[in-house]
């Protein structure tokens, strides 16, 4: 039970930045609200008992990808957000939108809360060390690992080819 | 209510924060930070199932999306980069040739 | 053993290959010995089965299958292959003239750009020619047969830049087509009543006479014989052998005199025994070779060009061998096919030669002239001596004088004529001295008298790749008769095994008289042509049009197919297609158009409208596992 | 309960330790360069000059703290505060003596994973305090901050993962034991000497993330005035600076846990104190090699830097992991 006050506490603080995310101004921020919030997410994995993710999307996500977005942001001095005023012809956006993703969220709550859910007997706590975690990669994955990382190349060479200053 | 169907609601609620994002934005690094955040959620539940069912399956998936989405920002905030220096703006509005 | 009879095709192949990969790269020189090498290799591979065959007995038949091809309920054909006395002399003709012809090319299309090509090509046709002679059953026959038709057409438009001769390819092309549509359609039919299309299986039940094979003998003799005027161009298909000289000349003496246009007389050699099952359709043969002999070689009479001479020649003399299929003396017949092959080969090459030597000069700041214009040559003897050697012998033997092959060969085919129908015999023995009065005009015009332009008079022996070959048919040539002497010569024995017919003695008048004959035209030909005059003026009249237009069949197509068929397909094109067909196409686009048009509104260019479609879909197919399920 | 009154009292005796040491550090560096310099040094404040980290603080704390105008101030005050706290995170998983006594998250068995993602984070202080004062000199101090801190992580993590790789876990507790195989009497078994490349990657990796010299581009004063610190003062440029020397201080436990046995030494099975003696005096070394360092190598090109870091150690480290992987693979002893 302590697990869940933690993990509602936990809940609250992500909901809380990923707002802060959605409504912010200034790029800047919108991005720290969103290392915050990923960072916040680590510490959730670490509950769930996925620690070698906890680290993982600390080192990636926080320490990768988000700083790649805040040297961006810097670079093109893209940080001061224009007020979101919609097109001519877009004006249906928002309130559809806004109704949609209530709707998706009543949609999920019934289904976690509501209906009688299938149950499902949770084995014994399965072993989530880096090593139990390398085998499963290495073994079952491998195929998916080994595309993976061709992915991650073209993603390289592609990115370097599109940001390459043409003569 | 246990602690995988919490984080799963949670999950889904941030995962609506990020398509708000997506459909509200205009600036192109916004909605790109906000797929980033629909990606973490979907993260956020593969774990939680991970761990009610008791299987390293899920975490597996996470390892992938994580990778998945390293590439995709390399490649994304390539283009966004691209598109400033032509366009001066990030603002997905502005990038409305392709319409019929 | 396989792989032994499979050779001589891939010999040639193998040669191709090489051309195709490596031949940008390669000399023209290597080249062309790699391309001649190969076709002397299959050569001597022939002459190796040749041998064993004679060892071992010659009814032991060399056979090979393959690879199996179609299987389908009871159809069953493979790739298989025959070597047995018949297709042996064919392969050693093709093989040995292939090899000369080659050699010769190699000074032939000297400085060509796309001598490569034609090398590979000319490879490609001896080992289809080889796939057609080599075949164990009718329908590996057809693909060789449409092989050689391909390469045909090929060579006939090699130098396609010009219109007239990408035009002649085509004609010659369709010509086939109209008899290779009889001979599929014979070959169905053989399918249909014997259910098999293997020689062995095929002929052994037509031996045997059996009723249905009676019944429909008729019928399939017809229709292959339609597919043998086709590639032997005989009345009514003749037509696209003229044009053909379109080709280089080495192509001519390969193709359209020594071996492809006789694939017909080979077909119904190899057939016999379902040709005689049809007495009448053989007597409708015999008339339409004697008329074909006839029309053709009373044509080569008018000719100015001196390989449209050599090319009507041609057509009487294959003519002169479908006239002996349709007697019955299969063994003339062939008997004919091989020594035409070595005199009408040597005629083209030493046409070659002359043409080579007249073109050069057309290089040398001289005035031009055409040089395959006989009223452009005259005196080349004592410039050419082996050419004029090579054009006398060829020439000589073509006009059957004795002791040279054609001699034996024609008169083998005109005491049957004798024996057999007087009207085919009549038709022959016109022909025969028509034969040598244009063998005599030729040689006349050609190479005696005074030189009529200044190429002519500059005109140089060929180099010796070209002379060699000439040298060896020569020999050919003056000696090829001796393979059947009268009476059931070596021929007639080897042969037996396949085709069993009873050899006739020497008919000693029939010879006397027809050598005079010959004497008598060619002394005709030497008095009307030493006043070169009157070639320039005798074909204005009109019979002259009429034999220099070969009786008018073109013109004759041209109005009974040609014009009806662009009529019909000016319908087709103007009201069918512009009509119905493209206005309904047309709907369909502007239908998709105007479509487009209406949902292009949906594209408005932003992608968060895009990401909100798709949340509706989203939103609605969660729902749905959601709610109803 | 309990577990947690204990986490806590070790973080507060483990903050009370790093700030005195991050003060005296101060001191020795500039006591050591003098010495280095053939001068005396601070001397002025108490006995040998002992009392001068007191004066500095005081002298700090009472400076009139300035906030430039058009400074984001949220992210300004932020800044310091993200610089320091990584650093002090990192000491979490290091083992500072034998057993769980000593060490805050003892049973992390991703603890060299947590050591890469902490340094990684650490990158953002630096970057946004550059952004947030507003000024040119310091945005691209600390957008080459950031840039340099990327480029050697990369190396930095190819060492560790080397370090993981012949450990066969990436516990640091794991790490420390691993040095001590039976067939290796005591210092030859240390990481240093079985992995001669990964502690030359590490060591130069740590200079740069430190950002000292010579890699102290950062804050080039011919170039860039002090950098990302230009428009920090008092307090606020004090936590930049105990930043610094929390983080070198940090890096060389890193290094002394990775690479030199940790807290092992003789006797300490008997007396488990002489352990924190002995990793203390192991940090201590490493401390005085980064100082010695400083004074003695001339700071690099930028450029040459960038070239190194992507050039040089990712392909070395790359080159080093695929050799070690392939000596453990065949048994190799003292790879196996």
């Amino acid at each position: 039970m302590s697990d869940l006050v933690i993990l509602i506490l936990l809940g609250a603080l992500s909901v809380a930045s990923a707002l802060g995310l959605l409504l912010s101004q200034n790029a800047i921020y919108a991005a720290l609200f969103l290392v915050l919030n990923f960072i916040i997410g680590a510490v959730i994995f670490l509950v769930l008992n996925a620690p070698f993710l906890a680290v993982v999307q600390i080192s990636v996500y926080a320490g990768a990808i988000m700083v790649l977005f805040v040297f961006v942001i810097m670079l093109l001095g893209a940080e001061r957000l224009a007020p979101t005023e919609n097109p001519p012809g877009l004006n249906y956006q928002r309130p559809l939108a806004v109704t949609l993703g209530v709707a998706l969220l009543l949609l999920s709550a019934y289904v976690l809360f509501v209906r009688p859910s299938t149950s499902v007997v949770m084995t014994q706590p399965v072993d989530t060390s880096p090593q139990a975690v390398g085998i499963q990669l290495f073994t079952t994955y491998a195929f998916p690992f080994e595309v993976v990382s061709l992915l991650l190349l073209a993603a390289m060479i592609g990115a370097v080819v599109l940001t390459r200053k043409t003569e | 209510m246990d602690a995988a169907s919490f984080v799963v609601f949670l999950s889904s609620v941030l995962f609506v924060i990020g398509v708000m994002g997506v459909l509200l934005r205009r600036s192109a690094l916004m909605t790109f930070m906000s797929v980033e955040l629909m990606l973490n959620a979907a993260n956020l539940a593969f774990v939680a199932f991970a761990h009610r069912l008791g299987q390293l399956a899920g975490q597996m998936f996470v390892f992938f999306v994580m990778t998945v989405a390293a590439a995709e920002v390399a490649v994304g905030l390539a283009l966004i980069v691209t598109i400033f220096r032509t366009k001066r703006s990030t603002s997905v509005d502005d990038l409305a040739q392709l319409r019929g | 053993m396989d792989a032994l009879i499979l050779s001589p095709i891939l010999f040639p192949l193998l040669g191709l290959l090489i051309n195709v990969l490596w031949g940008k790269r390669m000399s023209e020189q290597a080249i062309g010995w790699t391309a001649s090498f190969a076709v002397i290799a299959s050569f001597i591979v022939s002459l190796a089965l040749f041998l064993q065959l004679n060892a071992s007995g010659a009814d032991k038949a060399l056979h090979a299958v393959v690879l199996p091809w179609i299987a389908v309920g009871s159809l069953n054909v493979s790739w298989g292959f025959l070597v047995d006395p018949l297709s042996s002399v064919m392969m050693l003709v093709v093989t040995g003239v292939g090899a000369l012809i080659h050699i010769y090319s190699i000074g032939y299309m000297h400085g060509d750009e796309r001598f490569q090509r034609f090398f590979v090509y000319l490879n490609l046709f001896v080992a289809s020619m080889l796939v057609l002679v080599m075949a164990d059953n009718f329908l590996v026959m057809f693909v060789g047969w449409e092989l050689v038709g391909l390469c045909s057409y090929l060579l006939i438009g090699f130098w396609f830049k010009d219109i007239k001769n990408a035009a002649a390819g085509r004609k010659a092309f369709i010509a086939n087509r109209v008899g290779d549509v009889g001979f599929v359609l014979g070959v169905m039919l053989i399918f249909a009543t014997f259910g098999s299309l293997n020689f062995e299986t095929v002929f052994e039940a037509a031996e045997r006479r059996e009723e249905s094979a009676v019944l429909a003998a008729s019928a399939i003799a017809l229709l292959l014989f339609i597919g043998a005027t086709g590639k032997s161009a005989q009345i009514p298909l003749f037509v696209w052998l003229p044009d053909a000289m379109a080709g280089p000349t080495p192509v001519s003496a390969l193709i359209h005199a020594a071996t492809m246009v006789t694939a017909g007389v080979y077909m119904m050699s190899r057939a016999h025994a379902l040709f005689e099952l049809a007495p009448a359709v053989q007597t409708l043969i015999a008339l339409i070779g004697g008329a074909t002999a006839l029309v053709a070689g009373s044509s080569a009479l008018r000719q100015m060009d001196i390989k449209k001479v050599l090319a009507y020649s041609t057509i009487s003399q294959l003519g002169f061998m479908v006239a002996a299929a349709g007697l019955g003396v299969y063994v003339a017949s062939l008997f004919h096919l091989v020594t035409h092959a070595f005199f009408k080969a040597l005629l083209f090459l030493a046409a070659g030669s002359v043409i080579h030597a007249l073109a050069h000069g057309n290089g040398h700041g001289h005035s031009s002239v055409d040089p395959q214009d006989m009223r452009a040559m005259g005196g080349l003897w004592r410039r050419m001596p082996i050419t004029f050697a090579s054009f006398a012998v060829g020439g000589l033997a073509l006009a059957g004088l004795p002791p040279l092959s054609g001699f034996f060969s024609k008169d083998e085919i005109l005491l049957a004529a004798l024996t057999y129908s007087p009207v085919v015999f009549a038709l022959l023995a016109a022909t025969a001295v028509f034969t040598a009065l244009y063998v005599g005009r030729q040689l006349v015009l050609v190479f005696l008298g005074a030189p009529r332009s200044p190429n002519a008079e500059h005109a140089h022996e060929s180099p010796v790749v070209m002379i060699a070959p000439l040298v060896v048919l020569i020999v050919l040539a003056a000696i090829g008769g001796l393979i059947n002497l009268p009476g059931g010569g070596w021929l007639h024995r080897w042969l037996e095994p396949v085709i069993k017919e009873v050899a006739k003695p020497l008919n000693v008048v029939l010879a006397a008289v027809f050598t005079l004959l010959a004497l008598g035209a060619i002394g005709l030909a030497w008095t009307l042509y030493r006043d070169p005059a009157r070639a320039q003026t005798e074909g204005e009249s009109a019979l002259g049009q009429f034999l220099q237009q070969a009786w008018r069949f073109d013109a004759l197509y041209a109005a009974l197919v040609v014009k009806p068929f662009y009529a019909v397909s000016t319908i087709c094109a103007q009201v069918i297609d512009v009509g119905l067909v493209d206005a309904a196409v047309n709907a369909v686009g502007s239908a998709v158009r105007w479509a487009g048009a209406r949902l292009r509104q949906v594209q408005t260019g932003f992608v968060r409208s895009y990401g909100l479609i798709m949340l509706v879909g989203v939103v609605a197919l969660l729902a749905y596992f959601v709610i109803a399920r | 309960m309990a577990v947690i009154l204990e986490a806590t009292l070790k973080s507060i005796a483990l903050i009370i330790v790093l700030l005195t040491g991050f003060a005296y550090l101060s001191l020795v560096e500039r006591k050591f360069i003098a010495r280095l310099q053939a001068r005396i040094g601070p001397n002025r404040a108490g006995p040998f000059g002992l009392l001068t980290p007191v004066a500095d603080g005081i002298k700090l704390i009472f400076k009139e703290s300035v906030t430039p105008k058009a400074a984001d101030k949220p992210i300004y005050f932020l800044a310091p505060v993200l610089v320091v706290v990584p650093a002090l995170v990192l000491f979490a998983v290091i083992p500072v003596g034998k057993g769980p006594t000593f060490q805050l998250a003892s049973d992390l068995n991703v603890g060299a994973l947590f050591v890469v993602g902490m340094m990684s984070i650490a990158v953002y202080g630096v970057t946004l305090a550059g952004w947030a004062s507003n000024n040119k000199y310091a945005v691209l101090g600390g957008l080459r901050a950031s840039a340099q801190m990327i480029s050697y992580e990369l190396g930095m993590g190819l060492a560790i993962a080397t370090v993981v790789l012949m450990a066969s876990s990436a516990s640091l507790a794991d790490i420390v034991s691993a040095q001590y195989p039976e067939q290796y009497g005591g210092v030859l078994g240390w990481f240093l000497f079985r992995q001669p490349v990964a502690a030359a990657i590490f060591a130069v990796a740590a200079f740069a993330e430190v950002a000292r010299a010579p890699f102290d581009l950062v804050e080039a004063e011919q170039e860039l005035t002090a950098g990302f610190m230009t428009e920090y003062g008092g307090m606020k440029f004090a936590l930049f600076f105990m930043g610094e020397y929390v983080k070198m201080i940090a890096v060389s436990a890193l290094f002394t846990t990775f690479f030199l046995g940790g807290w092992s030494g003789p006797f300490v099975a008997e007396v488990p104190i002489l352990s924190v003696v002995y990793f203390t005096l192991k940090v201590v070394v490493c401390l005085l090699c980064f100082i010695w360092v400083r004074a003695s190598l001339p700071r690099v090109r930028y450029d040459k830097l960038m070239n190194m870091g992507w050039k040089t150690m990712l392909p070395v480290g790359l080159a080093n992991i695929v050799v070690t992987a392939v000596l453990i693979a065949l048994g190799v002893p003292g790879y196996a």
